[in-house]
């Protein structure tokens, strides 16, 4: 697929997935300040372009695996902002009941499996649902989200072996935000061109630029098309950045303000917008209103929240067995 | 009426499960070509073809793992942990997806998966080769956990555990392959929620289950000699635990012992003293005794790992005691 | 005196190890650069080098065999594991190596290793972040397990566990890193063969330890003003345990309640309900009550969290209980 | 190095250290059918000419990591043949007192830290050995042998990672016998080529011919030198073939004969024995010498063995703390 294949729907629709991660987030932040949301809270900001571009690959029948930093992967996936954020407060309307916070965000209906807090924990997963796939002959695909730090886990390894040798219908998802939490990737991995490693499974990968909301599109439905059509697992090395600190009580002290500096320069929602822009796809005005429908989403989701109801504490034992005993 | 053993026994029912209902696969180490580590699943792979019956390379995460995803994803996956020992490497998956999806999830998620391994020490294969953990897995919430000490029960639980819609962990201990008996010709599922009296006593009660099952029935005869009449409990499910059944049994008897393959400390024999404990102290003539292997690295050599672990002659000894004191 | 707490002191315990000890490394994720997780080990890396404060990859499995394989090669490696959520990943390593090499080798080999980690719940962080393992990890021979309640404990015990020949894992509670307390200057070593009676009393034995001692000082308070006189025993080593002081206190006070914030079943508290059956039945007016954490993977909502954990409340409620029926 | 640079001697002390492997094995075998030696018993015969060979690269100083399958580590590294086979029947007189077996043969004096039953559950505890070297400043060497089995592990991904991160001195031994119990290597990796796999961590690699023991003897030397000059970990990967099934209850039924007959050809004992007869090295005079001070050892061996002594069982929980409670 080449980029300028793509409808200016698509394009535009690429910036409002970027944007409403954004305001999400944003708020969010402000929100674990004001302690409605507790626990760790993991930003994705500057990181949108991956979940935006990477999910218009996949179909309803696909599965989506993802991490702690999973909000914009969940919000690109479909799962309603208002389930999302009243889990976050921990409401009984959450997507998960207020049982997995942040974390944690699960919506079957999406078939987003979550939102795994153990780093690299979500491979194996990925990994049966897509073989559960194969063996009924389903032409559906799993997508696992992870991130470089992932890379130096032996699941990791486990699993791109077991994809690539049952040859499974799975696309490995790997955004390279240079950092697991104040370890640089030169400093936890002897050899960080990630391709190279998945090459060494002999798994086809390539290496994308994440801050480009296009590009990732573009690598992902080739890539995703490739999975579909049974060629077995694909790996995509996604390089980007997360502006933020790693989470809400990192102080952040292992960058150098002038990389952040550097990389925010290549800021993937000005840099989307530049191009609509430029192709005369996009004025102000638009903007404007596609701003408004975000708040909007944005307005409602946290009044759902602020409106929710706490799960009573006599249900606490519910749902550890499919019979509460 | 076959007669049959404990090895024979599980084969049957895995492959009674594998024909019978087709979203099961058995996947794990040599399950295959090799024909199962201890030939459990010998002509299961030319029955049922590759997909059915898959070998995994040794990455015990990953293909447990694989197992929640594919249980998740609609299968009813039977993994084969070769024994408990390496299930160490699988232990984040199971405890932190196995059992914590469908309640971290509010319910939406069920992970009908089975794990089956080999437990149990005795056949000298040393510290890393010995290990009984099924009791310590007991402690971790949203998982079964069971222990098939019979013939019977190695052949009927596997269905009724693929059935289950929870994580269930079936532990076959490696002492009992050779294990033989007459069962019916058919595949007769096993009830799991309840601990089984495998003897009825009025003196002493004898709570066990698996590998220990039959030394606590051999010590049961050898009281029978001196007039102690022992009851003999097989808890077949670590988790949950049976109470009522052991609570019932030791209101009778007021007198306990306890025998697990675990070390002693942290066992399960600890919870269940506790919980005797707890419901039927007034009910108590003596404490409750515990048989538990002796906390240390399993040896090889045989007279010391013989000591170490729970036997006929100790179980005797600590029912003569728990009866003695008070009769 | 100087003020501080608990993180500043288990800051000054890992300085002081280091800069007294060159056989001593510390070696975990983000324990230079970040600073450490919980910023313990914040000004280390700068004070001592990267070769001393030793940053590692997401590898736990890797990182703490390599913890054991340095001690076996003569230093005296302190592993962090980051949370004891994460440990999981590195049981096999833990259990196998570290618990047997000793007793394998037919004492040839010694493993004086330290392995740190946060333990414990209570900050919303969900079912794969909350987990309270220590007593399951006591479980486990030829380890010894650590946990610091109070400020000159989480200062003082590194070191005596460093200069232990055994390998030793200390549990640092999460909830407790803002504790407080005035402490002499020095970094005294402290006594990790003994329980502690951190308040005497002849009613009721609270036994307890780490993150739940100062719920179950609370719950003594409450208790007081009823004139109920609890006397609160903090472990401080769950393995091995010193069963004297807490026989010996019982014995005393003819009750216990004891407090652990693992899951019920198979928790610590099972092992010590289970030794006093064994060693004071005879001194019990009431059984013995525990209180732990319910049965489920811990949930992010706060009134479930709470709910699901102990609290001065239900310990209080459990020991009026205990005291109720037979005074 | 090159092949020709060997003297004669070291020749045939190849020889030599492989005969003492085999015949001690043979001996094994028969006396496991006797139920003399019990539990688990893995034999190395066909592979002798990896120990043999790449032992004579080490010094005292090294040390040696294992796995279940050491008999012959443990008799190249210099671990005395009766105290092995004293193990091996579990008496007090074995080098772990009996309380190790076939399986965990440990001898501190030579610095050979066993005899590992986790597959590549030694990879980690090598990789500490040399960090505690490289710490100290010493220039020794830890050579860790494991299986093709073990390079699927998460350990094995972790532990690569590792030594080329930190530039351990770590030389990596990889027998790719071409089976993990019944499962062939290519049911078993996505990519078999495992000096792929090790340059995609950037750790050099060099695959070398596990029949040959002069060939191992030289690539064995090379690479020690790399590593004791403080180059980083190097990885070799030694071909062969075990030529006995996994272990005493295996019925090798996954196996072809023809295939295993194919490889029985190359059997490192009459191919190193043909050179150095067509060397001039050796006549049959002279194997019959070396051969019967090999049967001399073994026969002293077995009869230290049987002449040991039971540990009292008093002595069970001895070890388990440097303390004894
Ligand atoms: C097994 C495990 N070890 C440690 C942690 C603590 N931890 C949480 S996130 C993280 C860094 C992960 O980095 P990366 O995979 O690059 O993802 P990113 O945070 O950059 O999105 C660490 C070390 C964990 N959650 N799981
Ligand atoms: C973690 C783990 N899983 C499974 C086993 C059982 N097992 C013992 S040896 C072996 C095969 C190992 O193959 P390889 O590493 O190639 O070594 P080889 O036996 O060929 O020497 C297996 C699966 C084990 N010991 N450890
Ligand atoms: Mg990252
Ligand atoms: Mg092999």
């Amino acid at each position: 697929m080449k980029t300028e294949e793509h409808s200016p729907e698509m394009k535009i629709d690429l910036l409002r997935q970027m944007l409403r991660i954004r305001r999400f987030e944003e708020k969010a932040a402000e929100l674990y300040s004001a302690a409605k949301i507790r626990g760790f809270l993991h930003l994705y900001i500057g990181q949108e372009a991956i979940a935006a571009g990477a999910m218009r690959a996949l179909t309803a029948e696909d599965a989506v695996v993802s991490t702690y930093r999973e909000h914009g992967h969940a919000l690109a996936r479909g799962v309603a902002a208002a389930a999302i954020m009243a889990e976050m407060y921990g409401k009984a309307e959450g997507c998960c009941h207020g049982r997995g916070g942040s974390m944690h965000l699960f919506d079957v209906s999406k078939r987003f499996y979550g939102g795994n807090a153990i780093v690299a924990g979500g491979l194996p997963l990925a990994l049966g649902l897509a073989l559960a796939d194969k063996l009924a002959g389903r032409a559906r695909v799993t997508a696992c989200f992870f991130g470089d730090g992932a890379v130096a886990e032996g699941e990791f390894h486990e699993t791109m072996n077991l994809a690539v040798l049952w040859k499974l219908p799975l696309l490995l998802l790997c955004e390279n935000n240079l950092y697991a939490m104040g370890t640089a990737i030169a400093r936890a991995l002897s050899e960080t061109d990630l391709c190279k490693k998945a090459e060494s499974y002999r798994m086809p990968a390539e290496r994308i630029d994440g801050m480009d909301a296009l590009a990732v599109a573009v690598a992902s439905a080739d890539a995703t098309a490739a999975v579909r059509a049974g060629e077995g697992p694909r790996f995509l090395e996604l390089t980007t950045y997360r502006f933020r600190p790693h989470s809400m009580f990192d102080p952040d002290l292992y960058r150098d303000k002038a990389e952040i500096a550097e990389w925010k320069k290549r800021d993937p929602l000005p840099r989307h917008i530049g191009r609509l822009k430029e192709e005369g796809l996009l004025d102000a005005a638009k903007i404007d209103a596609i701003e408004r429908a975000v708040a909007d989403e944005l307005a409602q989701a946290v009044a759902f929240a602020d409106a929710g109801t706490l799960e009573p504490v006599e249900s606490l034992t519910r749902d550890v067995y499919a019979r509460t005993p | 009426m076959t007669k049959l053993n404990y090895r024979e026994a599980l084969r049957d029912g895995l492959r009674d499960a594998l024909v019978r209902e087709p979203r099961a696969f058995l996947m794990g180490l040599d399950v295959g070509r090799y024909g199962g580590t201890y030939a459990v699943s010998r002509g299961l792979l030319e029955e049922l073809g590759p997909e059915r019956v898959r070998d995994t390379p040794l990455s015990e995460s990953a293909f447990v793992g694989a197992g929640i995803g594919a249980a998740i994803g609609g299968l009813l996956p039977i993994v084969e942990i070769m024994t408990v020992n390496f299930s160490l490497l699988a232990l984040d998956q199971i405890m932190n997806n196995a059992a914590t999806l469908r309640h971290m999830t509010g319910g939406q998620l069920a992970v009908p998966l089975v794990i089956r391994m080999t437990t149990g020490a005795g056949r000298q294969l040393a510290a890393q080769h010995s290990h009984s953990l099924e009791g310590w897995y007991a402690h971790i919430p949203g998982l079964r956990i069971l222990a098939p000490a019979t013939v019977e029960d190695a052949r009927g639980m596997l269905w009724t555990a693929l059935m289950d819609p929870d994580p269930v962990l079936i532990f076959e201990h490696a002492a009992l392959f050779g294990l033989e008996a007459e069962l019916e010709g058919a595949v007769t599922p096993v009830d799991i929620d309840h601990a089984k009296i495998r003897r009825a006593g009025k003196h002493v009660s004898l709570v066990t289950y698996g590998g220990t099952l039959h030394k606590t029935l051999a010590a049961a005869e050898t009281l029978a000699k001196d007039g102690i009449d022992a009851e003999v409990i097989d808890l077949r499910s670590l988790r949950p635990l049976d109470t009522e059944t052991i609570i019932a049994s030791v209101k009778k008897t007021r007198r306990a012992v306890i025998i697990d393959e675990g070390w002693r400390s942290g066992s399960l024999s600890a919870e269940i003293s506790a919980r005797v404990m707890e419901q039927a102290f007034y009910d108590l003539d003596a404490p409750v005794e515990r048989v538990c292997t002796a906390e240390v690295p399993i040896p090889y050599a045989k007279q010391l790992e013989e000591a170490a672990l729970p036997q006929p002659e100790t179980i005797v000894q600590a029912a003569r005691k728990t009866v003695g004191t008070h009769v």
